[in-house]
């Protein structure tokens, strides 16, 4: 996969590369960067994202901790607190079951809890989302659970360029960021300026203009919304394609100005459907000023109520594809022309 | 010759009747050579997704289940295969299960990290390291409430004796005094990390103590010394004794899953290994005490490579599920 | 607090009661039943639910649990598997973090992993909510989470009356269910039936009937709800209150068909509004056919972005009161006067 | 007559000025007198929603807090009060945090169950039992990369033992020989759970084993014993020689929490470990070695009430937070 971008006259890298920068960076300029995380040390991370960052740093800046997601989590958490700059990689995103205490009761809340005493600047890394055949506990899409806790930012880059840049914002931000990456984006290349430079948590990026309808993805859903609105040009139809790209906070303006412009909304996000992003955007919408602008009603393609199959076909079957956004702009553009 | 005093003869030996070794000995010659097999279908693409092999460790699934009947139950692990043998699968509907078929043991929806048989008491693989402890844990308590007499046997790896599920599961096991053996194969890594960086104790088995039960250590490439260890804490679980910790040391011959660059343990370890093999170990054994002869062996091989080839056919044969069924079993229909 | 129902000949029980009630039926007449939680024996639970269970059933059946809830939620998992129905207490929802991976992973997947080959009659009960003084870490409302997650059932019960009829409903139900109660509703007394009666799991329950503004309210919000449509009712407004009772799944049909009648939506819940599920209930009404009906924006009153404040004053302001309710209905109603 | 051969005076004797220990004992009177305060206050209605009090057990906090400096951190329980004092909290910004003030160590936004003085190293009580344990590891962690030289004691309870963090913290502390000390106050009872019937092995030190790292049972309620044990492994911790575990029995007094019916202990029990009282012990020890006269205690009395009256007065009189600034300190704002 590669991204649809006008040539930007800047190398490109994989988005797995472009992580990987981007901690070399930090953990080059600033000596509190530790990583924390299973096997990232010399195995690289189980999708060689860390990769030879241990080679050059070492294993105490490029830490491997024992199978103990709890544990390890609360370590962060208190190394953030007294200190380091720890970015924690859950091997899977699904793990993060297992440390929901640490990064929602303590992380979230310590700062809060102890009237703004401290800060917890600790950066986490979630692998999340379907595609790679490994079935329903290592291809969950989690983002929504980190979108309801305050005192969390949340992010999901869908580029190597915003995977770069996030993660270094995040790092300098004094307070815990989730990423969630999504998997199958590893491999996937794109342009990525050289050296330091930070893309801001809150803001949503407009991906592609358009005034009949607006799409907001996030995620991996960026790339086939983008896929879609092309599709759809060809037929009349012209699709604004929002990379949501924050979590938490949302950016309200981005998403209403366009939703003011073109009176439909669609969001396609891979997570469950139900209280996933996109009931949230939704809702943001309808009780927003721009309700009056709505034209028709909002639609929302997410994953479907099921566990993440194993076989193929029926893991494709069960989060939005290509054709199904295409199919549901059209039919909510239909008003429209 | 193989020595005439009892005493001194191998507990599998003494235990086992000859067609229960011979039968012993098939299971690890099939766990192996479904593994092979497994494998080869994924290289040519008939497989999707990862696996995680345990060629090399096949004397701990079998010499561990010995003392186990079906309505005795197990949880497996992400390299579940052999457990899955070991207590009975048909490996044609595992096959089917790997190709992501309807016959397959889960549908297909689950595929190698979640392969089941609960008619045989396999409450399933998990891809969750540690996830199976306290499921154990509770399939004994059913067991001891329900008065079922049953035993349940928790795999896990070395790895998942670092999680707190471990810690968790062992404390209420012993407090509770269930029926439930802690079977630890330690095949020294979790992934890329040795024992010897993961865990603060030189011997799994020693953590034991920290729950007040009995913990013991063994070769885990010895199909004897297994069954022996085995079969001891299943009686001192079935007689109402509480639960113990065994630890069984072996080594996986190939990658952790097929991902793996193999940057953390040297071609000599791993030679030293497989010069150990559990299977030729078992075979030898076997044929020292007069249970089996050569030509005996040339046909349980034989046996298993049909087996396996039948079963792959079967798989490759065999439908796949309904994509408008993609959804279906996420919840139980009423009874109504 | 007493529920204000019209007089209906039932004897009265507190919330606490009634659930115990049910699990006090459960027990005698299910051998198979066994109680699980920290501190549920001779303490009588931390908020005196199980009571004196232990004296009738033994240390057998009505399980003290060590301070363990992952390793006592896979306990409870693994025992549901094989042939018991465990009802498993967490003495605080909170807790319930250090749990999510036996309860998402396991609990609710199990049978979908396994090809239909199992089920997971497991019952769960949690603690919830504020307005204690507990704090941060004792006041979470995270039922948006489970409604999040599929193979699970979720309810949250407004009265004693569905305290019980729901705990003996999710009793008789092959999968796993997720129980709901507000920590402060505990003491509020009702009338109960006496004897088993079961409530279904996904059904909505209309409290109020009205034609100017529909107001979706969960757990002790109905009671709020229904205080501040007594007050509109004064002003000439009248609010049709929906007790939404079931997070998954959700009652479309009795939400959509208010909304078809009053044209107006507000969602009330005391969980932090951002991905609370509110944001659901909006969203699934902005994409029904019922958007045409809709006269104004939806109104969603949740908890701030915020962790629970200790200071009470501080408490109440971070979650709807009567007051909001009534000054957002108000709002919302002007248009249809 | 007290002993005059130094080899044979209790540890805090030898160890500790006079003017240390006067100041100690200052502190075990301060944190009684402030729970004793916080309690008269809970009744008269002045403070709101639950407190853990710890009183019976203020040997452990001062005795454990002996051998640490500012620089040195500490995790701290639901059952906190003392932990903060013996750190060398303001009593009166304690109390304004119990009531709920702004002037308050937290701002009235934490309460008794999340005080906290960050500028003395006390990195904060918690709500979640075991929830602390990590992060005195990550703190520890901090220290050793930071080579800052400081020492985390991270206190829990008995029943925190059995929590998954307990075993996953204890490993990680060891396997990489962080500056950690592992203090449990064994209370005897994790809510209305005994450790008889909660925790499989006997003395909670003998845990230690699990994760090769030196275990102690001490008395809790001996000022001195629970001091030198301390001493040494925050020595150990300090010359980077690696994590202990420290299990100080001890007793609370008082119910749980506020709503405690005290089934499950008899009064027996508790009247035997009142006789045992830490507070008097300590000042026999220092009257027995001409430490202290009982004028001097008499005047520390003194002065402890004058504290509590003040710091309860201070309390009264601050400002509540502002409603409108109920979502404040959320996130950090930004630096810009
Ligand atoms: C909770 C959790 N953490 C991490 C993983 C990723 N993972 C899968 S297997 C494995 C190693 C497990 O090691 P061990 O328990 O020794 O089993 P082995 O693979 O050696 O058989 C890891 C880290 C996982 N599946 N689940
Ligand atoms: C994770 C978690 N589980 C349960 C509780 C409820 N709870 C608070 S204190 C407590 C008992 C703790 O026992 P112990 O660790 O021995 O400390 P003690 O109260 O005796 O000082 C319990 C069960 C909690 N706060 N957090
Ligand atoms: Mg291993
Ligand atoms: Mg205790």
């Amino acid at each position: 996969m590669n991204i649809a971008v006008v040539d930007s006259g800047l190398r490109e890298l994989s988005y797995a590369e472009a992580i990987r920068e981007a901690m070399d960076i930090a953990l080059a300029t600033d000596p509190r960067v530790v990583l924390m995380g299973e096997d990232i040390g010399v195995y690289g991370g189980a999708f060689q994202v860390t990769g030879d960052l241990i080679d050059k740093y070492g294993p105490d800046r490029v830490m491997d901790t024992p199978i103990s997601e709890l544990g390890g989590a609360g370590v962060a958490v208190g190394a953030a607190l007294t200190g380091l700059r720890p970015i924690f990689e859950f091997q899977f995103s699904d793990f993060a079951t297992l440390a929901m205490e640490q990064i929602v009761n303590q992380a979230a809340k310590l700062r809060y809890m102890l009237g703004g005493a401290v800060s917890v600047p600790l950066v986490m890394r979630f692998p999340a989302g379907s595609g790679t055949g490994a079935a329903a506990q290592h291809s969950q899409s989690l983002e929504a659970w980190f979108g309801h806790v305050p005192g969390l930012k949340v992010v999901q880059p869908s580029t190597p360029q915003d995977a770069k840049g996030l993660l270094l914002a995040a790092l300098d931000d004094p307070d815990p960021v989730m990423i969630f990456e999504h998997k199958l984006l590893y491999k996937m290349r794109g342009p990525v300026p050289e050296g330091a430079y930070w893309v801001p948590l809150d803001k949503a990026e407009v991906r592609r203009t358009g005034t009949d309808v607006t799409v907001v993805a996030t995620g991996i859903m960026v790339h086939k919304a983008l896929e879609a609105a092309e599709v759809l040009a060809g037929e009349g139809i012209a699709a604004e394609v929002i990379d949501l790209r924050s979590i938490r906070p949302l950016d309200r303006d981005t998403v209403l100005a366009s939703v003011r412009k073109t009176g439909r909304l669609t969001c396609v996000y891979e997570a469950v459907k139900t209280l996933g992003i996109g009931a949230e955007v939704s809702a943001m919408v309808a009780e927003s000023d721009a309700f009056d602008y709505l034209d028709a009603p909002i639609v929302r393609l997410g994953g479907a109520d099921s566990p993440i199959p194993y076989n193929p076909d029926l893991e494709r079957a069960v989060v939005p594809q290509v054709p199904d956004i295409i199919a549901a702009v059209r039919d909510q553009a239909r008003g429209a022309l | 010759m193989p020595d005439s005093n009892p005493e001194n003869l191998p507990f599998a030996i003494r235990h086992y009747s000859p067609d229960q070794l011979r039968g012993a000995l098939r299971k690890m010659i099939l766990i192996r050579k479904f593994e092979e097999g497994a494998e080869d279908s994924y290289t040519r693409g008939l497989i999707h997704g990862t696996m995680h092999l345990s060629i090399g460790q096949e004397a701990c699934a079998v010499g561990a289940c010995m003392a186990l009947s079906d309505d005795d139950k197990i949880t497996s692990t992400h390299r579940g295969h052999g457990h899955c043998i070991a207590k009975g699968a048909d490996v044609a509907r595992m096959f089917a299960e790997f190709f992501g078929k309807e016959t397959g043991y889960c549908k297909g929806r689950g595929g190698s990290m979640h392969i089941a048989d609960v008619a045989k008491g396999n409450l399933g693989a998990n891809g969750i390291v540690g996830g199976g402890l306290p499921i154990a844990v509770g399939a004994a308590l059913s067991a001891k409430r329900l008065g079922t007499g049953a035993v349940t046997a928790c795999f896990f790896g070395d790895g998942a004796n670092n999680e707190g599920a471990f810690h968790e599961a062992l404390n209420m096991a012993s407090i509770w005094a269930l029926p439930v053996v802690f079977v630890c194969e330690n095949n020294k890594y979790g992934m890329s990390m040795s024992t010897e960086r993961s865990t603060a104790v030189a011997a799994i088995a020693d953590r034991a103590a920290a729950y007040a039960m009995p913990g013991v250590s063994v070769d885990g490439n010895d199909f004897s010394a297994v069954a022996e260890t085995v079969e001891g804490a299943v009686a001192r679980a079935r007689a109402g004794a509480g639960p113990s910790l065994i630890e069984a040391v072996t080594y996986r011959w190939r990658g952790h899953s097929k991902s793996d660059r193999n940057r953390y343990r040297t071609k000599d370890e791993i030679a030293g290994w497989m010069a150990q093999d559990p299977v030729p170990r078992m075979a030898a054994m076997l044929r020292a005490h007069g249970v089996l002869e050569d030509e005996g062996l040339a046909a349980l091989e034989a046996e298993v490579a049909d087996e396996i080839a039948a079963a792959i056919q079967f798989a490759k044969d065999s439908p796949a599920p309904r994509v408008d069924h993609a959804t279906r079993d996420v919840l139980t229909p009423s009874a109504a």
